[in-house]
């Protein structure tokens, strides 16, 4: 197997599927001559022409509503908002109408979208544009929310998104483009909703999801340096989230940490506990934790950015608190 | 125009009419809750605009929305039951009266976000063009939606895509309490679509002629590779903006000058003294109307409410 | 005392602040001629006039983005979105705007103003009219984020915000308009931030806000019916959140149920569990339960709608649950 | 127009290209992080424009800043500072490159939602309209943020409120990488205004004197009770979008044409051939400015770094 960037496997699901049907297309700013401003799409503009890659204005109402608007006559667009920041212009358009008009109009049209969008932290970008909101979008049923951490995910799960009739938002974190991952050759899909242990241990579960997966596994594997094997389980989505494997583990390690990348109140983590204490309370042997972004709008200067971020330390030292 | 058309016309004018009268009295019997938006005064527009569609044309509008879904051909008793809260509803009861719609028909249904389905209706008109057909996509909203972002973003995609989709402001002088000049900073809302050089004109809505005629005018531009089209269509609620507006904005002279211009009476007028048809047959046409009204109350009444499992359906296409 | 509606409460509080404050004003849709949808300004535009009382067009971007441009420059605007939902399209004026200039200018600027949103569900105005999405905004520093459930606190807890020098997301249910309480004559303030015990007792904790504090109070009355003391924690801010009040009930009856309208899943409820756990981990007794809205887009129909939404007997049951 | 003044435009003008080329530098090193936007070849727009303000008007832009700061007064070092993320910095550090601003100066910084500034602007308009002062607002913003919804709700308020507000597009004829007419239905930005009733014009934006004429008269006119004004400063942008642009959107033969019209030669020109300076005042005002910019990475460098603690002060004004 062949071991890509998540990049480019983003970039080889999106083409193969573009290949695949016809009514697939893709439309945002920036993704057709200039290639994409994470270079996602380099080169699809050239491949597939100006009508199936189509650049758009700076106007994200109109990218989140007529990509929608397409979809339910019929088409299969994935568009990409250049930043997740960005969709919070199109919010009405997303959660409104994007995500409600299957079952608001009693089941008639359904609106199979792909909202593209890059996001987070830690790139010095400042307040507005470092932004880990995944769970603003996993708030509201009609939505799906997919946000996978390495390559082969990213492939499959983008698949089974462009294939899947349900409207979903798919958010890339931007600092994993770079990390590379076994993909195999050919086309496979990664189900929607179904969570995935990326590592097996006994001692505490560490649950997590995209960025938060890879400092959670470099925790875990610092843990293990000093014989603490952390069970650690992704997420891989956000709605529906499947707790199955998270409560599996627990109920084996009796511990859990929950780690993302998004601020700490009300943030995925919340949902993740709630859940765990409701379906596990009898495995319960201490709180569970939570790590996450200090609740600050985070600064542009690098120092104090990271310290606002996650890390595997901060990580490390939360599964020793409950240890 | 054969006489036929013009009857339909007639009949259509008076069946929203009527619908929405009745739909009003049940509302206040408590039987229809929510919001409820009566299109009283403009039914010329949905008439005069819809007859000259095409059958794959695409129709999208706003909350307003009984006299789109009427004119496109659906059932009033499956309206009315949509507005009982019923299963039986064209929106299985999940919409009301603000979420008709009928896919079948080409008719996306009513939005009730103020501009919200604007870039739907680009989104439709797009996916048209992707596939190289000839079906035009008419969107409906009013002046005061003219104000929102999405009116902005959706006219501009259209006019730089050169998108199909034929926008009709329905500019009835106010949103809700608030006259055009009040909060849009030009007044004839036709100039807007200069900002997208989008081919605009203003249309009589009054008059369900004038409205098929600018109407057909524009489809045709759009089908001939002329790109989007604009229409500003003049008209007047003669009604309060939803049940239970305490119509504080405006004077009863107003609306007494406006109702000397009912799209009913408008059309009436021409039938009898062109002698295209006979007080009689109208008379007949009115009854007919109210047979099947009376009937479609009597089906929402009767009809099965959803059932608790109805309530998880649709969420997601896929489980 | 007098015993007035939260209707009143808030139009009191709304008048005496802009007549203790030359620099208080209101602008919205419909708050001028028409008096406001819900009425709360209704007398106003004669009272104060056009440039206190300001109509805007439908521009909710502008609203809540020039709202906050004159809370910059010094004055202390009252921002109204006719509904929460329409916040939506001001989601980025509010979040990334009002929110942030604060900190990103390295505390250089305030931005005093305030936004009011009637909202939530029942009223059968369909999905997208019937959110009570309240956790997506307390969920970004920056925002405080306050949601009454009395006319009392109402009153006090808006003329707190309106005096604040930060920016508030005031959270209307519009369905406790017309409910009552008393209220004392005089100016008085409630401070933004602080839970309150709204019903002593000690079987069981429930935590509640807005309208779900109502429907917590009427579970709690027949809960006391049958013998079972229910304490009753209303937290009136949910951001800041001060669980104080919260954490001491549960340290005395070791069982807790959240009560919300909002969806369930990654709700405010999520997060009280979350924290109760973390700081009440050795008085846990039992599972924290949330009792909120079902994970579906608000059906028109009345039975539809009023079986997703939160009542007594949801909260009645999910207290014998644990007990 | 007085020497003094036209030798101090020409300071600016040069102080602004060799601080983005500084600053570039300084990013290729490392120094600056996260997104770094140059204004280089847009300078006379800043500096016409700002020179024609009144001491109480407000500034607001976008991301694109160092140059509305620099005309503003900030002092060099403390940008640099703040862009190499140094508690000195204007913004302590927490704003970068694209949020600078000095609130004493009434500049209310740059933002970097594309459009998100304008309503914040007419919010400072609504302030000054609201206590009765002669301050007007200048606000910035490129040809692709007419595209979105904020630009329309904010010049529809202003020209409704009738806003003391003047809203200047740099149109450096791209959005990143799109060229306006690939993104706008109208190429001519200017015809946007038309819809909104904003008084219009275009401009020469890469002769500060044209600039500087245009933004008195525009305004006098706001202050004359005229309403919001509209300029279109035609310019062009001479490197990337920001740092890493791949560039592949339009030609070198473009760029250099563009080049001929460098604001700073069209300037100097000027004042050689009117003889209203020699080569060596010149010579003297770019060594000045070099030395300044020497000082001012020197006081980047040397300034601390935020302490832990600054994380969290600034979240909210209360506690
Ligand atoms: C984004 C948004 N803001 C506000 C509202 C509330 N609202 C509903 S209808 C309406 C007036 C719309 O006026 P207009 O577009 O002229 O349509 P009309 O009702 O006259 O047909 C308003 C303000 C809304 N539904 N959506
Ligand atoms: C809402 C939003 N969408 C997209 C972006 C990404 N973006 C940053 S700058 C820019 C181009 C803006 O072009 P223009 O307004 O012409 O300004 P210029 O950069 O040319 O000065 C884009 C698309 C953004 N910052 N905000
Ligand atoms: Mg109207
Ligand atoms: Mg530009």
């Amino acid at each position: 197997m062949a071991r890509i960037t998540m990049r480019q496997a983003i970039s080889d699901a999106l083409r193969e599927e573009m290949h695949r049907d016809p009514d697939v297309f893709i439309m945002g700013e920036e993704i057709g001559v200039w290639g994409g401003t994470y270079a996602v799409t380099r080169g699809f503009y050239d491949e597939f022409g100006p009508e199936r890659v189509r650049d758009t204005p700076i106007s994200e109402m109109a990218i989140g509503g007529a990509a929608a608007g397409a979809a339910m006559a019929g088409l299969r667009p994935v568009a990409e908002f250049m930043t997740i920041n960005f969709a919070f212009v199109a919010f009405d358009a997303i959660i409104n109408h994007a995500a409600k008009v299957h079952y608001m109009f009693g089941g008639q049209m359904k609106c199979p979208v792909v909202f593209r969008a890059p996001g987070g932290g830690g790139r010095q970008l400042g307040a507005t544009h470092s932004h880990t909101p995944d769970v603003i979008f996993a708030h509201f049923p009609g939505l799906k929310v997919v946000s996978p951490a390495t390559p082969y995910d990213a492939k499959g799960l983008l698949k089974a998104a462009i294939r899947s009739d349900d409207p979903i938002m798919f958010i890339e974190h931007a600092t994993l483009y770079q990390i590379r991952g076994e993909v195999p050759e050919g086309d496979y899909v990664v189900p929607i909703g179904v969570s995935d242990i990326k590592r097996t241990g006994s001692d505490v579960t560490i649950i997590a999801y995209a960025q938060g997966l890879q400092v959670a596994l470099s925790a875990a594997e610092q843990l293990a340096n000093e014989g603490i094997e952390a069970e650690v389980v992704d997420l891989r989505s956000l709605r529906p989230l499947d707790m199955g494997p998270a409560l599996e583990s627990f109920k084996k390690t009796f511990k859990a940490v929950v780690v993302e990348e998004g601020h700490r109140s009300y943030g995925i983590g919340s949902e993740v506990v709630a859940r765990l204490q409701e379906e596990g309370f009898d495995y319960m042997d201490a709180p569970i934790k939570r790590v996450a972004q200090f609740e600050v709008p985070l600064p542009y200067s690098q120092q104090l950015e990271q310290s606002a971020l996650i890390n595997a330390d901060r990580v490390i030292a939360a599964v020793k608190e409950i240890l | 125009m054969s006489n036929e058309m013009y009857l339909e016309w007639y009949r259509q004018l008076v069946m929203i009419r009527r619908f929405e009268q009745k739909s009003s009295e049940m509302y206040q019997l408590g039987k229809i809750g929510g919001f409820l938006h009566l299109y009283i005064g403009q039914e010329a527009i949905a008439v005069g605009s819809v007859a000259a569609r095409q059958e794959n044309d695409h129709v999208i509008t706003a909350y307003r929305d009984h006299a789109h879904a009427l004119v496109v051909g659906i059932e009033p008793k499956l309206i009315m039951a949509e507005m009982f809260g019923k299963v039986t509803g064209v929106s299985k009861g999940k919409g009301g009266s603000m979420h008709l719609a009928d896919v079948n028909r080409r008719f996306w249904g009513g939005y009730a976000v103020v501009g919200g389905h604007l870039p739907l209706a680009t989104g439709l008109a797009l996916a048209e063009q992707y596939k190289h057909t000839d079906s035009a996509t008419l969107c409906y909203f009013g002046d005061g939606s003219t104000n929102i972002g999405y009116f902005h973003e959706s006219l501009n995609l259209a006019g730089t895509w050169q998108l199909p989709v034929l926008f009709i402001c329905e500019n009835n002088q106010y949103g809700m309490g608030t006259a055009v000049a009040r909060a849009s900073a030009v007044t004839a809302i036709v100039d807007k679509a200069k900002a997208y050089g989008l081919p605009a004109s203003q249309v009589d809505g009054m008059n369900v002629m004038k409205v098929y005629e600018a109407t057909q005018k524009a489809l045709a531009a759009i089908r001939a590779g002329e790109g989007p089209q604009f229409l500003e269509m003049i008209t007047y609620r003669f009604e309060g903006h939803s049940m239970g507006d305490p119509l504080r904005y405006r004077s009863s002279e107003e609306v007494e000058k406006w109702r000397e211009d009912d799209p009913i009476g408008i059309l009436e007028r021409h039938l009898l003294s062109e002698k295209l048809a006979d007080k009689a047959t109208l008379e007949q046409i009115d009854k007919s109307v109210e047979q099947e009204l009376e009937a479609a109350v009597k089906f929402a009444e009767e009809s099965p409410l959803p059932s608790a499992d109805d309530l998880f359906a649709h969420i997601y296409v896929e489980a």
